[in-house]
């Protein structure tokens, strides 16, 4: 409490009302941004079956010969209310989102929870022998998973546990009416094909980081006073890296809702990344501008925790003390 | 119904056709996977774009009219007749079906269904409205209606199973789980959209109860997916699965990868742009026919999973012209296009993956155009913009694909859109003459009339016919082609 | 007292590396550096050396490896060797300079703002802020829309470096918030160093190696993306573009699994080969740092 | 734990070196249960290096080429056993505010070094650590972290994280340079008192007389190598080694020194220079032409650094509450006062790293920016710092003579190459550091070699104020004599005024013209040094009862006067 009324508390009221005005200007620049993606989402829809002039009465029938200036006020408004408009393939575009948004966040999730302490356990291994073969197995398996395409990893994973072992599902076909998180075989490998490759950045950043406190005084002084290892890790090493993963730990997390795309592809899995593209590609602008204002403000939060984290994990901003 | 597996050059390890001689038992549940659009399925007939939805809505609304081997058939329909001028029909409805909540299906119920499926509002207005006045259809009594159309249409059957037009109820504008009421002979149970429907038979179906107490469709875009979930058994049907697939075929005895049959192909097309130079000289265009390499484009594209094209749409559907295919000629070509002064023209060709291969062929297509002088370039594009009317009047040639649809519908397509149109006065009078034609025999005269003139100096370019290919447990039976083999009717389906 | 309790390597505590490297002596380090001159030039003159054009395809697809092909053929009857050969060069120069110039900016931009401190809350609102309503923007849609502006492969290269840049400027941030306390970079401020040499020399030295694993790892992202944009349709890369290639090569793994592993392979020794460059060169600023 | 209780920490022919050659060179040392061992020597001569190898650690770039080391006759270089450290053998390092971790709680660092407790135990055993070592023992206290205490309340931390596991052996490295004379003799007793609980000791210091009150056995290190061993009351007597004598003279002289006139006012003439032997130098005419900043002082009247109204804030605790002070060219203040009274706040508050609140910083009678980027190039060229921690204040990545050049190119314009080097010889020269450690990194010099860096690259721009923040805390008495009679030379010639901020009585009594006592974030007394320390009595004491006085006690005394016009 008196964290939050000190200097923290200030800097997080700032730091919000700063992330509004920054998703303000973004909606704006998503909305005017996406307008004017090259393709037509009349004649996406279409196809090759419609006269220019059906495109044109369309067109027409979906505001879209309205100037972008004024159909982005109306969804503004709309958005503010709630309402973020209907796809063009006439659905709301709520309903459209409704769960999907959620099982990519639950999938983001479950990768960012094991993400941690896989990112931190394999970081700070290697950081401890820099230059040794252990160092350099890790950081070279690392390094091989992420340069290994994440769709080849899914593929490679359903190959063996699936097609091959039989021990998972290869596809999620997640029941209607039915949560993923019901089906746990079904989430296994869409999860372990996220974790593989995006905890070679965390692993990567933690480790440099991790490198030079380990050849610091600090350490040093601690080993010689016979600080076990483990303690010294606990309460030298993970408090200074931590500022610098939290980072890495936010943004990998919610760069995966919107990004894992092709795993979510792989395994059918009913998340939002999918549809993103798929909107994308058929030039379905609302359901676009909805998705990325989704994801927009959901990394601005993670944005702001992550400064909030910077901010609480490192002792000398959190006191207020000189700079 | 339509048989052969032989003739499949690449499915020599013994493609099975998808109507196998077993015939489904009572009960049991039949799961399918199909590509879906993921968030935007809908259970609205007209509203779905993707295969799963054409396959799901086909089983739970019946249209007026189905195709079958290119012709039509009665369905919720007897009789389309046309009137004397050709500018009206008169429609008479099947007697004793019943809505799945068992409400009689009438005329009502089609004018309804007419007037919704062209609403502007519509995101996807029925193309019938090109041909029928679909708004201002009489009631005549409860199984009888009056259609009027807007140019003389001469066998409004063809065009009516053609289109989807399935029928729905009433006033129905809502298509939520509870309230998607069709015909069919299966009711929804569960939907989801983008992931999976769970659809139970229907009892009273005016065609007879279907075989099996169950269906299951999941949404699945990845092909290799589909095959994963039949392959790992999460699945027993997998529509549209990939050549390389079958190419490098899939081990289990209860499996097999089946064809739709060598009439039921998807024609793989070139179509030239006539309104522009340099194919907008016949001579022009003859040289790229005569310079696409149709046996290397079917290997690589098609992994031999076809054979070579006669440069015409559809092959299969009825009055299909079988003239043979070009051969290709380089020497000729460069001749023609020496003859008509267009030596390095800039030839820009445009393509998106709207479909696998559509990238692959316009490729090889490009180079085997520059190896007759004219400068071809590719232009891939994403799908949002690969349709857009005004570039695709910039574009020299637009990859294109059909399956076997009724001429009338695939040559009234191409007249519609002016890049896609053949502007040739002598095409045009023999595709108006097949439009109004009453008889078979005179529909057979004026289309043979018009595909010579195409063969001739058509600006379409249908290099190939590719194989559908599918994957399913070896007793999955009973699996029908309608309209399209990509969209296999299942109605009858379910397990031996 | 653990049994892992420490047990100081004879080179000193922490920085075993340091006598490790030595140890494995100069001989295996020219070999080490040698190595990656070949395989630099080797890409660099990729295309020169390859036996086929990009777009030739001499060969009927999938071939398995034969005699003119020993990689066999991809799904167009393309020569995979060749391709491979002419997908490096372009995909390195994109890769690096994209890379680059994110992290270049990333970095200047995070700590010029952890050196401002709490002191200005400018370089935040300038430099931070604007960042992070990069970050909010899906890459896919930045590609998206900076290609529409930019086609080509400056605008490959510009949206490659902006959706890096972001992430770069946090991390950068967060090392460098660590150290500007430090009396050293005081008594730099003190006698009035200039922005630049407070940053390069003061500051970068001791985040270096954060810095340079951010950068080497965003390396294999701008591969993707790259691959990305090719399989959208917004073109900016060429046709043998190593993600390209991969991408392209998945669905036909089973028939010709070389299509796949080569540019797979190739995109991983490139990745390994870049990181532990960054880290090697990252080591010296390490060894001393407090 | 009875055993052997001769020899319980052995050194035999220990030989360390450095690509530079030997730091240790045939080093034999023994150390039974319970002794005290002092190991003194000149900055650089290996102390903190034995000290390390004792604990089985060697610094990266020096290797271990013969000898050994033995903790009950088990080998413990290269590699240390687990359950040596810490257990056996405590250690206090010589740079606590680099060692202490940032992250941690004083009460998490206590509670690491103390290992496993019961969780009621623990409370109770923060307290007793902190009250041993003089700390307050409350709660709140605890839970601060390092940068929120002064140097010399992190020093004391450090040592009671080493007590915290009762070890047989506590090796000491210079634990008591930061510590005020009162803070001293409590840390003092503190180890007295375990020394007659049978602990031993190895204690590295510079301060012969602690040493001499302490030590059992004294080992005198020269140049890596032992010059000379044997009972602390016979080596600090009549040491018989060059090195000791040398050691001893230095540490003894100044007390005899104490006989100069207090100057009646800051331009009256040197100030009796401690060594400097030609005192007739002009005050300000030696200053060469070259240094743009600095070379007009004395041009004006009055003081040339003025702080009056000073108020300085951490967070929201005011350290300072309105501190007047002026210092006049040529003229020596030290400052005096306990740890933690904000000296080194005060220090930071002058130089502009720390704005102040409230109150203003002049020089020459312009006011000062309170931020120093406020303040132009001329304005930070006059006023100098050598920061209280040297380890932090050097860049870990800059070798010596980058650190030298930095100032001389960036405040004095000098860009010529072949003049940047010799005068980066002559600084190094000036501090008594060969020329060739212009090529080494700060991890590769001793504290007090680095101290003295810090001190060179302070003297670089050739300030018109010098702000040492305990410059000599890390330096043997030679090697203090050597930096003391630097500072002398410059006031008498160039006119160098200089803030001295120390602890160590005797060189505030010996180098200063003038006290200032800080308590409780004000000015307590002021005054000439020889009327609040006059010579004779031991100026420990003298120190120790100004700076226990009451607040205000000291306040009115008559000494304000003599200086009037300068002062509150
Ligand atoms: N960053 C900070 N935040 C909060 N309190 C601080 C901070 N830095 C110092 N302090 C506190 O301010 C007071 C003055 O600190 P300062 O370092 O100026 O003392 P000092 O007189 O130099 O002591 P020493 O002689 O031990 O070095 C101390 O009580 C210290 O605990
Ligand atoms: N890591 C190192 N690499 C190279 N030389 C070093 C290293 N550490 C210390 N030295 C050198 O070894 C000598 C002894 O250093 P050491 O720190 O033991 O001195 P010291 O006696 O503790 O001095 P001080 O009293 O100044 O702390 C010095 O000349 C120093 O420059
Ligand atoms: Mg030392
Ligand atoms: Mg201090």
């Amino acid at each position: 409490m008196t964290l939050l009324a000190g200097p923290v508390g200030r800097r997080l009221a700032l730091r919000v009302a700063t992330g509004g005005a920054l998703l303000a200007v973004l909606s704006l620049l998503v909305f005017v941004g996406v307008d004017l993606l090259p393709g037509d989402p009349v004649t996406a829809r279409l196809g090759p079956n419609a006269t220019p002039e059906r495109v044109a009465e369309l067109r027409a029938a979906r505001g879209l010969d309205e100037p972008v200036l004024t159909r982005y006020a109306q969804w503004l408004g709309g958005l503010l209310r709630g309402d973020p408009g209907t796809s063009f393939s006439g659905k709301p575009v709520s309903e459209m989102l409704a769960d999907r948004v959620g099982h990519s966040a639950l999938l983001a999730g479950l990768c960012v929870l094991l993400l941690v302490p896989v990112s931190l356990a394999a970081g700070l291994y290697a950081a401890r022998r820099p230059g040794k073969p252990a160092d350099r197995t890790v950081s070279t398996g690392a390094l091989l998973l992420v340069s290994v395409p994440e769709f080849v990893i899914a593929s490679g994973l359903v190959l063996l546990f699936a097609v091959g072992l039989g021990l998972l599902p290869a596809v999620s076909l997640i029941p209607a009416g039915d949560h993923p998180i019901r089906h746990p075989d079904m989430l296994v490998m869409p999860v372990l094909s996220l974790l593989l490759v995006a905890s070679a950045y965390s692993i990567r950043v933690i480790r440099a980081c991790a490198v030079s406190v380990l050849a610091g005084p600090r350490v040093e002084f601690l080993r010689l006073t016979g600080v076990r290892e483990r303690t010294i890790l606990r309460t030298a090493v993970v408090p200074a890296v931590l500022p610098v993963a939290v980072q890495v730990w936010l943004v990998t997390g919610v760069g995966l809702v919107g990004g894992a795309v092709l795993v979510e592809r792989v395994f059918a899995y009913p998340g939002v990344g999918d549809l993103l593209v798929t909107a994308v590609l058929g030039g379905d602008l609302p359901v676009v501008q909805a998705i990325v204002m989704i994801l927009g403000a959901a990394m601005l939060l993670a944005l702001v925790l992550a400064d909030l984290a910077v901010v609480l994990l490192t002792p000398r901003l959190r006191t207020g003390g000189a700079v | 119904a339509c048989g052969g597996s032989s003739d499949t050059p690449g499915g020599t390890d013994g493609a099975a056709s998808d109507a196998t001689s077993d015939t489904p038992v009572e009960g049991g549940t039949l799961r399918a996977v199909f590509a879906g659009a993921g968030a935007s399925e809908s259970l609205d007939p007209f509203a779905g774009t993707s295969p799963v939805d054409f396959v799901r809505n086909d089983v739970i609304y019946d249209s007026l009219f189905i195709l079958r081997d290119g012709a039509p058939e009665p369905a919720l329909a007897t009789d389309a007749e046309p009137a004397a001028d050709g500018m009206s029909f008169t429609l008479r409805l099947r007697e004793g079906v019943l809505w799945h909540d068992g409400s009689a299906f009438t005329a009502d119920d089609v004018a309804h269904s007419f007037r919704y499926m062209s609403s502007p509002d519509r995101p996807l207005p029925s193309e019938l409205q090109m041909y029928f006045d679909m708004g201002n259809v009489t009631v005549e009594d409860e199984h009888t209606l009056t259609v009027p159309t807007v140019q003389p249409i001469g066998d409004p059957a063809t065009m009516l199973a053609s289109f989807p037009a399935k029928m729905v109820r009433s006033g129905a504008t809502d298509f939520s789980t509870e309230n998607a009421i069709g015909t069919g002979p299966y009711r929804v149970a569960a939907f989801e959209a983008g992931r999976e429907t769970r659809l139970t038979r229907f009892e009273e179906y005016w065609g007879g109860a279907s075989p099996t107490d169950e269906l299951v469709f999941s949404s699945v875009s990845d092909p290799q997916a589909r095959v994963n979930a039949v392959r790992t058994g999460q699945a027993d049907y997998a529509g549209d699965i990939p050549f390389s697939t079958a190419k490098a075929g899939i081990e289990g005895s209860d499996l097999e990868i089946r064809t739709a049959g060598d009439t039921n192909r998807t024609g793989f097309a070139f179509v030239l742009n006539a309104n522009r130079a340099p194919f907008d000289d016949p001579k022009v265009r003859r040289a790229a026919r005569l310079a696409v390499d149709r046996a290397r484009l079917v290997e690589t594209v098609l992994l031999g999973y076809g054979e070579p094209g006669n440069d015409l749409f559809c092959k299969g559907a009825r009055y299909f012209s079988e003239a043979r295919p070009l051969k290709r000629d380089l020497e000729e070509a460069r001749r023609l296009v020496k003859e008509a002064g267009a030596e390095g023209a800039k030839v820009v060709a445009r393509s998106a993956e709207y479909e696998a291969g559509y990238n692959d062929s316009t490729k090889l297509f490009v180079q085997q155009l520059r190896e007759i002088g004219l400068d071809a370039e590719e232009q891939i594009v994403s799908l949002a913009e690969f349709f857009d009317p005004a570039a695709l009047e910039e574009a020299d040639s637009v990859t294109f694909s059909s399956s076997p649809l009724p001429l009338p519908v695939i040559y009234g397509r191409m007249a519609a859109y002016p890049s896609f149109a053949l502007p040739d006065d002598e095409f045009g009078a023999a595709f108006g003459e097949a439009m109004a034609a009453r008889t078979d025999a005179e529909r057979r005269t004026a289309w043979a009339k018009a595909q010579d003139v195409m063969a001739d100096r058509g600006n379409t370019v249908v290099w190939g016919v590719a194989d559908i290919l599918s994957l399913a447990r070896t007793n999955v039976a009973g699996i029908e082609v309608r309209d399209q083999a990509k969209y296999p009717y299942l109605g009858k389906a379910g397990l031996a | 007292m653990s049994p892992t309790a420490p047990t100081a390597p004879t080179g000193g505590i922490g920085t075993g590396g340091g006598s490790g490297t030595s140890r494995t002596g100069p001989r295996a380090a020219y070999a080490w550096w040698g190595l990656c001159a070949t395989g630099l030039l080797l890409i660099l003159l990729g295309p020169e050396l390859a036996p086929h054009g990009p777009t030739a395809t001499p060969g009927p697809p999938y071939r398995p490896p034969a005699a003119g092909a020993p990689l066999g053929t991809d799904h167009l009857g393309r020569d995979v060797l060749s391709m491979v050969l002419h997908g490096g060069r372009p995909l390195l120069l994109t890769g690096l300079l994209a890379v680059g110039i994110g992290s270049v900016f990333g970095a200047s931009a995070g700590l010029l703002t952890a050196l401002a401190g709490a002191r200005s809350r400018l370089p935040r609102m300038l430099l931070m802020r604007p960042l992070d309503a990069l970050a909010a923007v899906p890459p896919v849609l930045l590609v998206l829309l900076i290609l529409t502006a930019l086609p080509g492969r400056v605008g490959l290269i510009t949206a490659i470096a902006l959706a890096g840049t972001p992430l770069s400027a946090r991390v950068a941030y967060a090392a460098a918030e660590q150290v500007v306390g430090r009396a050293h970079v005081e008594a730099a401020i003190a006698r009035g160093e200039s922005r630049c040499r407070l940053l390069g020399r003061e500051v970068l030295p001791l985040v270096a190696g954060a810095l340079l694993a951010d950068a080497g790892i965003r390396f294999t992202g701008a591969v993707y993306l790259v691959a990305a944009a090719g399989f959208l349709g917004v073109g900016g890369s060429s046709d043998a573009d190593w993600g390209r290639l991969i991408v392209e090569a998945l669905p036909g793994a089973s028939l010709q699994p070389l299509a796949l592993l080569a540019p797979v392979l190739a995109v991983a020794l490139v990745a390994v080969t870049v990181n532990l460059a960054a880290d090697s060169a990252g080591h010296r600023s390490r060894k001393v740092l407090a | 734990m009875t055993a052997d209780s001769s020899t319980f920490l052995t050194a035999e022919g220990l030989r360390l070196e450095t690509a530079d050659g030997p730091v240790l060179d045939g080093v034999d040392l023994s150390l039974t249960r319970g002794e005290s061992l002092a190991v003194v020597g000149s900055s650089g001569s290996g102390k903190t290096t034995l000290a390390l190898a004792l604990l089985g650690h060697l610094r990266d770039g020096i290797r271990h080429t013969g000898g050994r080391v033995r903790v009950r006759g088990a080998d413990i270089l290269p590699h240390a056993p687990a359950g040596v450290r810490g257990s056996l053998i405590g250690y206090v390092g010589q740079d606590p505010g680099a060692a202490l971790n940032p992250y941690a709680r004083i009460r998490t660092t206590l509670l690491t070094a103390a290992g496993r407790l019961p969780r009621g135990e623990r409370d109770t055993t923060v307290r007793r650590l902190l009250e041993r070592v003089g700390l307050p023992g409350d709660t709140a206290f605890a839970r601060r972290y390092p940068h929120q205490l002064s140097g010399g309340q992190q020093q004391r931390v450090v040592l009671a994280a080493a007590l915290a596991r009762d070890p047989a052996v506590l090796i000491l490295d210079e634990p008591t340079t930061a510590l005020d004379p009162p803070a001293k003799a409590g840390v003092l007793r503190e180890l007295g008192a375990l020394r007659e609980r049978g602990i031993g000791m190895v204690w590295i210091s510079h301060d012969l007389i602690a040493v001499g009150a302490f030590a059992d056995r004294v080992i005198v290190l020269d140049g890596g190598r032992i010059a000379e061993e044997g009972p602390a009351r016979r080596v600090l007597t009549a040491p018989r080694s060059a090195a000791g004598r040398r050691l001893v003279a230095a540490g003894t002289r100044s007390t005899a020194r104490h006989t100069r006139t207090p100057p009646a006012s800051g331009r009256a003439g040197a100030p009796t220079a401690v060594t400097a032997p030609d005192t007739g130098a002009p005050l300000h005419g030696a200053n060469p032409p070259d240094t743009a900043a600095g070379s007009d002082s004395g041009k004006t009247d009055g003081p040339v650094l003025r702080a009056s109204g000073l108020v300085a804030r951490h967070g929201s605790t005011t350290v300072l509450h309105g501190v007047d002070l002026a210092v006049e060219d040529g003229e020596c203040l030290a400052v005096l006062g306990v740890s933690g009274v904000g000296k080194s706040t005060l220090a930071r508050c002058l130089t502009g790293l720390h704005p102040a609140a409230a109150g203003t910083v002049a020089l020459r009678g312009t006011p000062l920016a309170p931020d120093v980027r406020g303040r132009d190039r001329r304005e930070r060229a006059a006023v100098g710092l050598v920061a209280q921690n040297p380890a932090e204040a050097l860049h870990p990545r800059q070798d010596v003579r980058t650190a030298l050049v930095r100032p001389l190119k960036r405040l004095c314009g000098i860009t010529d190459r072949a003049e940047l080097d010799r005068r980066v010889r002559d600084l190094l020269e000036s501090v008594h550091l060969p020329p060739g450690f212009a090529g080494r990194l700060p991890g590769e010099l001793s504290g007090g070699q680095r101290q003295r860096v810090a001190l060179a690259r302070a003297l670089a721009a050739r300030p018109s104020v010098l702000i040492c923040d305990e410059a000599t805390s890390a330096l043997d008495t030679v090697a203090q004599e050597g930096v003391l009679a630097l500072l002398a030379e410059l006031r008498a010639r160039t006119g160098l005024a200089v803030l001295l901020i120390t602890h160590d009585a005797r060189v505030a009594r010996d180098a200063s013209d003038r006290l200032l006592v800080l308590a409780d974030g004000r000015v307590a007394a002021t005054g000439p040094t020889p009327v609040l320390l006059p010579p004779g009595d031991s100026p420990e004491e003298q120190v120790t009862r100004l700076l226990t006085a009451p607040a205000g006690a000291v306040r009115p005394t008559p000494y304000d006067t003599d200086r009037g016009a300068s002062l509150v």
